[in-house]
């Protein structure tokens, strides 16, 4: 009784799912809604499927990007924290103006950065650190704020050096937020990248789904919408199973967002 | 080893913690200081393990001051503060790798202490999962490998119901038979201070001051002079 | 043959071209040229980039590319901001472009724009335009609503809020032929010789034409090569678009094609060639609606020196 | 001493910003950089200060489809969380929805929305939404199920009602996290409604900063920038102040993001 | 008033929590009940204020039956639960709201009780200002303002250091003198248990059962006899 009703309750989200698509399906043949308003989803998977290479090239390209901006955001992230942790005082200096750089419009710096840095990978890398860094930072700050000082205070009791007090305590003790902040990152990242290409580029599924639009295609634009979500979820899996991994006395009360 | 501490003073923004407090804690004499919450007890066992530097006073060791510096003596703070992050075992070999033993080794020599501390077999097993008597012993354990001859116990009991308390005093009684140390032990309860030290200071509320002194090997066996022994101190100490 | 790996290689001179909106049949003379090896055959290595908020000027002038393609609208703007942009060929000889309305709605002339949505790209000239063509016909521009539409095209627009909107005949009016969507259509370059202007430009800046002059000539070479090819074979070239841009629509390529073809060139003695006349009425235009704060040399704003002959 | 050590620290950022603002009109005025490239921040604030009133009045716009957005962002989450919390298999079917809600690309939805909605209100106040909604939902749910069960349970033993738990109890306790997810909506509040705008629009900061980029007026549109980020600063005082007024037993322990 | 608690039984995941557990609490009198951790004594508590049904047995309240049904008696939990969004008068004064009663005549009421309680001038803290001493004083007084006759009082001063509980016990057994109840109350200490109850039941570990019954009245004052049911109790218990 209780397994199934478990198993009941873990295929819910999947019916509401399969009924928006459903009551989307019928929207569209009731109405007959014409293809460049709003395809059927029916649609949308068979554009999927049919133009699946050239959504993989592109796929792949911005996948790139976003593993590169992501994991550069999250050595930066590292650094910082390191350095924060090293003078106190630069924490004090930046910590509000890391804040405060989270005002600024994505997009309006993202057309910048085309007229200061050209058409290569970096402006699109940069956007996707700018999406990424910050919430990876802010939970690395805040894990290890967290560490009980107490812990500290023992460590440093038996002589422990500053060093060893980072990678015994304060490192692995901040894990679980960081990875918290990472599960955030992760879910960002590709649509990060697709903004940077929105941008202006050569390849990638922002320039495709910009083409898409302009050809009047709107079903390729969501079957390329399509690939992001399910990139993103993909991504955010990983990120849960590093954690797994990399995480092993919290594997019984691992919260899921 | 022997432990002097000689005419600590601290203050904090000017309002006095500890008014020249002076402890002997003889060789593997066991001494117990109680005193009310807040008085300072965790403030003089930080400055003994050298966390902070005193005002005033001195901190010797077998002769050699040691005021001010970390490093010396095992301490053993309120909470087990083990690390979530590594099985008990690994947990308990923390101060040997800080003094540079390899991995290996340290892993013999602490499973080694494992059966004593009734510990055996739970080796693989994170803090979280085990009882909290489990812990505090596993934080023992950890403490001993430190530095055998002096230790520094904060309260190790108070986090635990009155039962497993009980245990744990008994089994530490126990277990000082094989393992003599010189330790100096802080505590609110009254009975537990008399079941295990040889020696206890009370304290007055902050700023803390020695105001009672008893020996308790003295008294120990006799049921009149215990209850009495008992009644003055709670009397010193509400 | 395998390249001798001792001997210093022979490397085309690697060109980067900003387009103005995503590839379209204004752009078939670029991908021939670089498909068909006219590129190659100047030593150049063509890079085509397509850009989406920022038009392809401040990126040419900031020297993210090396050419563009923008309008002679966009560059008189930028030369009056002190942009320094130069016009090189006009792409399609008269104005293809005009302002397009479902048939239901009846818009017949521009008069009736009066009391009707127009949705723009935000940029003032459209305005300018606008007032211009209504005065003529004795139409209040003040009863125009307009409303900047963003990345939404004829089509969608015009589904809802939007009565009439500015297209390029060869494009979107090519899609509603193809949709058999019925349209209305003022022709802009039938209007007033003043809308004549030439758009799409190929443009570089000056500091391009005077470091690269040879460049900029060998640039040119190769693609009115490729324009001519493009109007000599429209449909090999609607073919070669589609393979080129993957993701386009191969019939509205192709009968986009077919309807530039013979309108790239048009009336010119050769294919990119503009005249003064139409930059500096254009210009004064502009300057006379208060549209650009300074006027512009129209002489300086393009030339004509690197086509080839 | 340790007062004026204590001022040090707290004016450190604002040297640093100012700082940054040092370098950067240094930069432009050694390189000559021109107005197209990036103009000095003096420029900006010139800009600023002699568009004064065209920006107030595209402001004023955009700070109302902020603030409809983000109020019924609120005003969704709460009702959210109330069923959530009145039917538990709700919950469980619409929670992973939502989380993956979150990897859709909100430019391509932005786009989309103008093609459903027009160019009114109704879509940009949507985008503020989808940017909102989903920290507030999260921190509030997070707020309820961090509730002690002990807690709910001794009102049970009252006799409480489902109604007077959720008044006395859940919500009161849930307000602290509440408020660290209103924080971070209202830091993105603004940006969201000028990607709407971006997307479309007839006035507003977004429409404004279209029309300045078409002039090449880099200088408006950083001046736009700096309005945007001046809001958003301004919205998370606002909520901070809220977040003091409304939760006073929390004041001495006030979590700076 | 009476409590009767019969031949409760209690199951989770087909394991036994509580195995017909009987227990019986006369108008006034203060039973309490010691067990060891883990053995089902909270959960015994939850079945008698209603909040989880039992499998079997019955709550008698004043010969009435009251099984599974909530709102009949007080019940203080091991923490305080103090909400931390209220003041202290105004979370003592939640159990009369919850009852119907005016704002500003609840407040009265709760009002006059707090000199007796020691809570006098902390009207307007919030908890976390407070001691842990004042925080478990305030409980209880929300405790008995909800119903004054019956009491049940899980481990409420376990989180509180030796000294201040020890004053909490002689407070809880001064006041009883003038808010005399019936009182179910669960603890790990004997002493405490001892001190306080007039009847001492003690639990087996899980499954829990009645292992020990002793009535104190007829010991008190008898330091020997006192002294020997400690030390039978401790034998059952461990
Ligand atoms: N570095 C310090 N120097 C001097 N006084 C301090 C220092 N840190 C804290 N104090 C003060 O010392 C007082 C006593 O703290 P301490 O933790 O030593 O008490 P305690 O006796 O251990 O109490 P408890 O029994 O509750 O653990 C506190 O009120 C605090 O203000
Ligand atoms: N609703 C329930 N029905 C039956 N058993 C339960 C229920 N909830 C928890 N238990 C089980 O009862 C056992 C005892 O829990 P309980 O909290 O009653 O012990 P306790 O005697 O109060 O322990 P402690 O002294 O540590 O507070 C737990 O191991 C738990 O698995
Ligand atoms: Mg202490
Ligand atoms: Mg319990």
């Amino acid at each position: 009784m209780r397994k199934s009703a478990n198993i009941g309750l873990r295929l819910a989200p999947w019916l509401v799912f399969v009924l928006l698509l459903t009551v989307w399906e019928m929207a569209v043949r009731i109405w007959s809604l014409p293809l460049w308003i709003l395809p059927a989803p029916s649609r949308v998977l068979q554009t999927a499927i049919s133009s699946f290479h050239l959504l993989l090239d592109h796929t792949m390209v911005t996948l790139g990007e976003a593993m590169l901006g992501f994991t550069c955001s999250v050595v930066l992230a590292f650094l910082l924290v390191f350095f924060f942790n090293l003078l106190p005082c630069l924490r004090q200096a930046l910590y509000p103006l890391l804040v405060i750089s989270q005002t600024i419009p994505l997009i309006t710096l993202a057309v910048l950065f085309t007229i200061w840095f050209g058409w290569g990978l970096l402006p699109k890398v940069l956007v996707v650190i700018l999406v990424c860094f910050f919430p990876i930072a802010i939970s690395l700050i805040r894990g290890i704020d967290g560490v009980d000082p107490e812990m500290i205070d023992l460590f440093r009791s038996m002589g422990a050096s500053r060093l060893k007090i980072w990678t015994m305590v304060q490192f692995p003790l901040a894990l679980p937020s960081f990875f918290a902040g990472l599960r955030i990152s992760a879910t960002y990242s590709i649509m990060a990248a697709v903004i940077g290409e929105w941008m202006g580029a050569q390849q990638g599924l922002g320039f495709y789904m910009t083409l898409l639009q302009k050809n009047f295609a709107v079903d390729g634009v969501l079957a390329a919408v399509l690939i992001i979500c399910l990139l993103s979820l993909l991504l955010v899996k990983l990120v849960e199973l590093a954690e797994y991994l990399l995480v092993p006395w919290q594997r019984t009360n691992t919260i899921h967002y | 080893m022997e432990l002097e501490i000689q005419d600590i003073s601290k203050s904090l923004d000017r309002i006095y913690t500890l008014d020249k407090v002076s402890i002997q804690v003889k060789d593997q004499e066991f001494v117990a200081v109680l005193g009310p919450s807040g008085c300072g007890k965790s403030t003089l066992l930080n400055i003994v393990s050298g966390l902070i530097p005193p005002d005033q006073g001195r901190i010797l060791i077998g002769g050699e001051d040691w005021t001010g510096r970390t490093g010396r003596v095992s301490y053993m703070q309120q909470n087990d503060l083990l690390l979530p992050s590594r099985n008990i075992l690994d947990n308990v070999i923390v101060p040997l790798l800080l003094k540079g033993i390899k991995k290996n080794r340290a892993r013999d020599v602490a499973h080694s202490f494992f059966a004593d501390f009734g510990l055996e077999g739970f080796e693989g097993y994170y803090p979280d999962q085990l009882s909290g008597g489990m812990r505090q012993r596993a934080a023992l354990l950890r403490t001993y490998l430190f530095a055998s001859d002096i230790l520094l116990l904060d309260e190790p009991f108070v986090s635990l119901d009155a039962i497993t308390r009980r245990k744990m005093q008994l089994w530490l009684r126990d277990i000082r038979i094989n393992y003599p140390s010189s330790v100096l032990f802080v505590t609110h309860d009254i009975d537990e201070a008399l079941i295990l030290a040889d020696r206890v200071y009370v304290f007055s509320a902050r700023p803390a001051r020695v105001i009672y002194q008893l020996d308790v090997t003295a008294i120990r066996g006799d049921e009149h002079s215990y209850n009495s022994a008992k009644l003055e101190i709670l009397n010193k100490l509400m | 043959a395998q390249p001798d790996k001792n001997l210093p290689q022979h490397r085309n001179t690697e060109v980067k071209v900003i387009l103005d909106y995503v590839p379209n049949t204004n752009h078939a003379g670029l991908y021939v040229a670089r498909d068909m090896g006219y590129y190659a055959k100047q030593g150049l290595a063509v890079e085509i980039i397509q850009p989406s908020q920022t038009g392809a000027a401040q990126l040419v002038a900031a020297g993210q590319g090396d050419f563009g393609v923008s309008y002679q609208e966009e560059v008189t703007t930028a030369r009056s901001e002190g942009i320094p942009l130069v016009a090189l060929a006009a792409v399609i000889q008269h104005n293809s472009s005009g302002f397009a309305s479902p048939a239901a709605k009846n818009i017949m002339t521009p008069k009736d724009f009066e009391g009707k949505t127009y949705g723009g790209w935000g940029s003032p000239m459209e305005t300018a335009v606008l007032k211009a063509l209504m005065a003529k016909y004795n139409g209040d521009f003040s009863k125009v609503n307009v409303i900047n539409i963003g990345e939404a095209d004829f089509f969608t627009s015009v589904q809802k809020d939007v009565d009439f909107a500015w297209i390029f005949r060869g494009w979107a009016g090519i899609e509603a032929e193809l949709k058999g969507i019925k349209i209305n259509y003022v022709d802009l370059s039938q209007e007033d010789p003043i809308f004549d202007y030439y758009t799409p430009v190929i443009i570089c800046s000056e500091k391009q034409i005077a470091q690269n002059p040879d460049l900029v000539k060998k640039f040119l070479t190769a693609t009115s090569q490729g324009y001519q090819y493009s109007i000599a074979h429209p449909a090999e070239t609607a073919d070669l678009f589609v393979k080129a841009v993957p993701g386009s629509d191969p019939e509205l390529i192709k009968a986009s094609m077919k309807f530039l073809a013979p309108r790239y060139q048009d009336d010119a003695a050769r294919w990119g060639e503009m005249d003064l006349n139409v930059w500096k009425r254009y210009a004064d235009f502009m300057y006379n609606n208060q549209l650009m704060k300074k006027n512009i040399d129209p002489a300086k704003a393009f030339t004509n020196e690197y086509l080839p002959k």
